[in-house]
């Protein structure tokens, strides 16, 4: 149980025993690290630095082997298997990626997104768009935040690609991505998920949830910076083109011609992240460790009280579900702007984000032409840092 | 200090000074901040070079507004060229912030910008209209 | 001088501590990293970790400050400024980054290169030359390696892009790149250097160079994995079009179009990697330390040692000139495949790369079929590592 | 320890057995592992299921060398189904090796690879041929 453990597991982020008093709730943007990642991050860099893949002396070859242990590891926390799985440097670098190898299939396609979507989750599909002449066509939400369900059934039909949020940053809704997935795939459509923030909070089985591509963020959960996945159906990898190239992902290069490496290798250009790989690794033992299943119902529990206690505040406003929300709040509280909230509980050491959050046209969708604040929660909060913050907010309110 | 606890920028910001439009303005113009909404317009009435009279109108946050604010008093009455000179740090002198981090300096930046570019703009009209006040 | 302080160099290196047997000579694949880099990540991470730019509570600003401060940092280095340098992950990136952004330029172009380029400053140019069915050039190179430059004169006039490595990784030459690229600029073609090889060792000033683009990697130069640098020249920044999209490098996104935002965030999309980056500026403060003159100076000697001592050895044959190398060595030696040169190293604790070291076609032109051992050493190394090598592979010829 | 003071390793690198080419090869299969430049070519002769005569030639590092020699010898006079069934780790435990790094396991897979496919290409041959030996 998290709740009767939370004081052990705060002792392993160095982060609070650093600084006692952060109340950090921007776990959204990217979440603290463990001992465990940090430990390992050093432990790579002074006991077998050397470059992956191709050295044949004992420390290149321990790296090599921990760099594929890790992403094994990544596999078997995903429910996938480890040659499905790319590293890239983050969630955004994955869905430029799948974007570009898509873009041959796309002249004159349809690509469906939805009003959810963050910038990383539009702009690639624009730019691939536009060389490829296809259209886009965004899902409607409904005024929770939620799949306009009817409109989804109008737009995927005839489309080539679907590509979605799994969990939204702003609306805190968690999307049926089953369901969304099969309904493309009985269209004959390619199916990506955005799961930057679904990774991090949800037990996964992408086998299970059957999409052609999911793209994750390490630094969101627990792993080191520039590290990122895409995930993709391995026969689909094995006929895409990769659209980025160098070193590592041939094995054979002449005068004229090449030949790719095997998947996932094809797709993983020059020297990797590797340290921030291994890194990765130890990220997600630490949450197998936790638990996902422990974390998810943690989390809902936290999810819950984040919205009951700040809508008992007067004139703050809020995006999305009023039920089964994923513990992050995007608020507005009348006569604040977002940043002077945010500026406010910095000196009270919460450490909450104002802003867009990288998804404008979903806050104008809804009205909040200034940004929102937002206070996102990972298990390492507790319901004490949710009293103090909307204790903090009423102080602003009366101030 | 958090501006939250400067008197002086509580108090522009809750009693902007000078937050008007001036209908027969020698030059008016207008920015914003779109990475957070803020928006600012400055409305100044010049009289041989001097700033005779300044207004602004906008929307943003404490920080971005009690600069506004200040600002229009700082200049109201000095010469275009001085008003010219002042920089984001002059500003936080003024407010009272030692140190701003760089993700709110832009904050501050948004009213001297707009402020320089009204200045500018009226210059390079009475330029091409061939010659001084 | 580096030779009198040498002890107390490789002790700022933990790896020498942890491994006091080693003779790491593969730095050109990637260097080792110094305590103080190692330590500086570590306090990112612990300190305050919290995401770049966005959040205004106090340790997003201080992390932001550390960002922008190691860009101003690794500026200085580089001689360039700091709103001409992209963050990327790696040399592979950066050269995949330029060759998409040049693509609406070369429709029906011409793309030169050198005989002596690495895999990642080939294949990108493949990828877009067949996009805008432009025309690939290869500039030949003579007996030892070096440009011709007759064949350079040829080859360049007409030229829409020039690019070319400025130290070849195989090979060990160093070309003339102020020359080339002074001669390609009046051609009026656009010049890109591979800097992987050169950043790590010369004293650099990129505005002296004058070249547009310039694409490093900081893990062969002390900094952490995962993060790369391409400078670009301010004025073409601001007029090419970002190939890669997504948050952060946008300041207004609507339903219908949006903004891109300053140079060099316009092309940083997604979250970066942030604590490579704050190390990779701990990296160019080491080596500002050191003093790259001296550095060049010292690699020097290391560079003539190393060829002295190797070509005493009956049946060695390598790549590149006689005079005047960098200080690796790609070399094969009659009867010993490298791949046993390696594994027969490293029992004796030495580690050196075999294969083409992603430079297959060089090492074709060469007549290498089997590839090379490569011995790359890096101003850690010492004239007494360079013995015991030579002494290894005369054991090696006895056996 | 290092192969190459596993004398196995040595006598079958610098001794390779059944390094030759056999005209009336029942099939012939070649590969190679183009990121080291390691060739192997595989002749094998096959009367009543079973490997009658084997031979290889190619071109490669001791350890890839050593392994296409003894898995020669391991499978020479043995049935298809058997030969089919050997992998690299039953190659390392004959040659005496206990562990190889993921970057080196590829030069013993190599000849175990061109082995099974000189097997399946001689299976369908006789297989489209439309009957068995
Ligand atoms: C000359 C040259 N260019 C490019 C690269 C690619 O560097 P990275 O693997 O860091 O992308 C290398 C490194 O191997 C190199 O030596
Ligand atoms: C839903 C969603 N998608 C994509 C991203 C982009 O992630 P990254 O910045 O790690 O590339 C984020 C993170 O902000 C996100 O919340």
């Amino acid at each position: 149980m998290i709740e009767e453990d939370l004081d052990s597991i705060r002792s392993d982020f160095p982060i609070f025993e650093f600084n006692p008093k952060l109340i950090y709730m921007d776990s959204a943007a990217t979440s603290q690290r463990p001992k465990n990642v940090i430990d390992k991050v050093t432990e790579v860099y002074s006991h077998y630095n050397s470059n992956v893949h191709r050295g044949i002396y004992s420390m290149a070859e321990k790296v090599t082997e921990e760099y594929e242990n890790s992403r094994k590891e990544i596999a078997k926390f995903l429910g996938a298997n480890a040659d499905e799985l790319i590293f890239t440097k983050n969630t955004t670098e994955s869905l430029n990626l799948v974007a570009y190898m898509l873009l041959p299939k796309l002249k004159n396609g349809v690509i469906t997104i939805t009003e959810l979507e963050h910038h990383s989750n539009i702009l690639p599909w624009r730019e691939v768009a536009s060389l490829a002449n296809a259209e886009i066509r965004t899902v409607a939400v409904d005024r929770e935040g939620k799949i306009d369900y009817a409109d989804f059934e109008k737009k995927v039909s005839g489309s080539s690609v679907l590509s979605f949020t799994h969990i939204s940053n702003v609306a805190g809704t968690t999307l049926d991505a089953k369901k969304m997935v099969s309904a493309a795939k009985a269209e004959g459509a390619i199916t990506v998920v955005d799961g930057a923030q679904a990774a991090p909070h949800l037990k996964l089985n992408l086998h299970d949830l059957g999409a052609d591509f999911y793209a994750l963020s390490g630094h969101k959960m627990l792993g080191p910076t520039g590290i990122g996945i895409l995930y993709g159906n391995k026969r689909l990898l094995e006929d895409l083109e990769p659209p980025f190239r160098g070193g590592e992902m041939v094995t054979e290069v002449h005068a004229e011609g090449q030949e790719w490496n095997d998947v996932p290798l094809k797709f993983e250009p020059g020297t990797p992240n590797f340290a921030g790989a291994i890194g990765f690794g130890e990220a997600t033992k630490y949450l197998e460790k936790i638990g996902m299943n422990d974390i998810e119902s943690y989390e809902k529990k936290l999810g819950k009280a984040l919205m009951e206690e700040l809508t008992k505040i007067d004139g703050l406003e809020y995006i999305g579900p009023s039920e089964g929300r994923a513990a992050l709040l995007s608020f507005k509280l009348k006569g604040y702007h977002p940043h002077d909230i945010a500026a406010f509980l910095d000196t009270r050491s919460i450490a909450i984000r104002s802003g867009f959050h990288c998804a404008q046209p979903l806050h104008e969708r809804f009205g909040f032409f200034d940004g929102s604040a937002r206070a996102s929660l990972y298990f390492y909060n507790n319901l004490d840092e949710i009293e103090s913050l909307a204790y903090s907010l009423k102080e602003l309110v009366r101030l | 200090m958090s501006y939250f606890f400067i008197e002086n920028i509580m108090d522009h910001y809750k009693n902007p000074r000078n937050m008007k439009i001036i209908n027969e303005a020698s030059s008016v113009f207008g920015d914003s901040n779109p990475t957070c909404g803020d928006t600012v317009k400055i409305f100044i009435k010049v009289n041989e070079n001097k700033i005779e009279d300044i207004g602004f109108q906008g929307h943003g946050c404490a920080l971005s507004m009690a600069s506004s604010s200040l600002l229009t008093e700082m200049v109201k009455g000095s010469e275009m060229q001085d008003a010219l000179k002042i920089t984001e740090s002059d500003l936080m002198r003024e407010l009272g912030i030692k140190e701003l981090g760089p993700n709110r300096i832009k904050c501050i930046a948004l009213s001297v910008k707009t402020l320089k570019m009204a200045i500018i703009q009226y210059l390079s009209k009475v330029n091409h209209a061939g010659g001084g006040t």
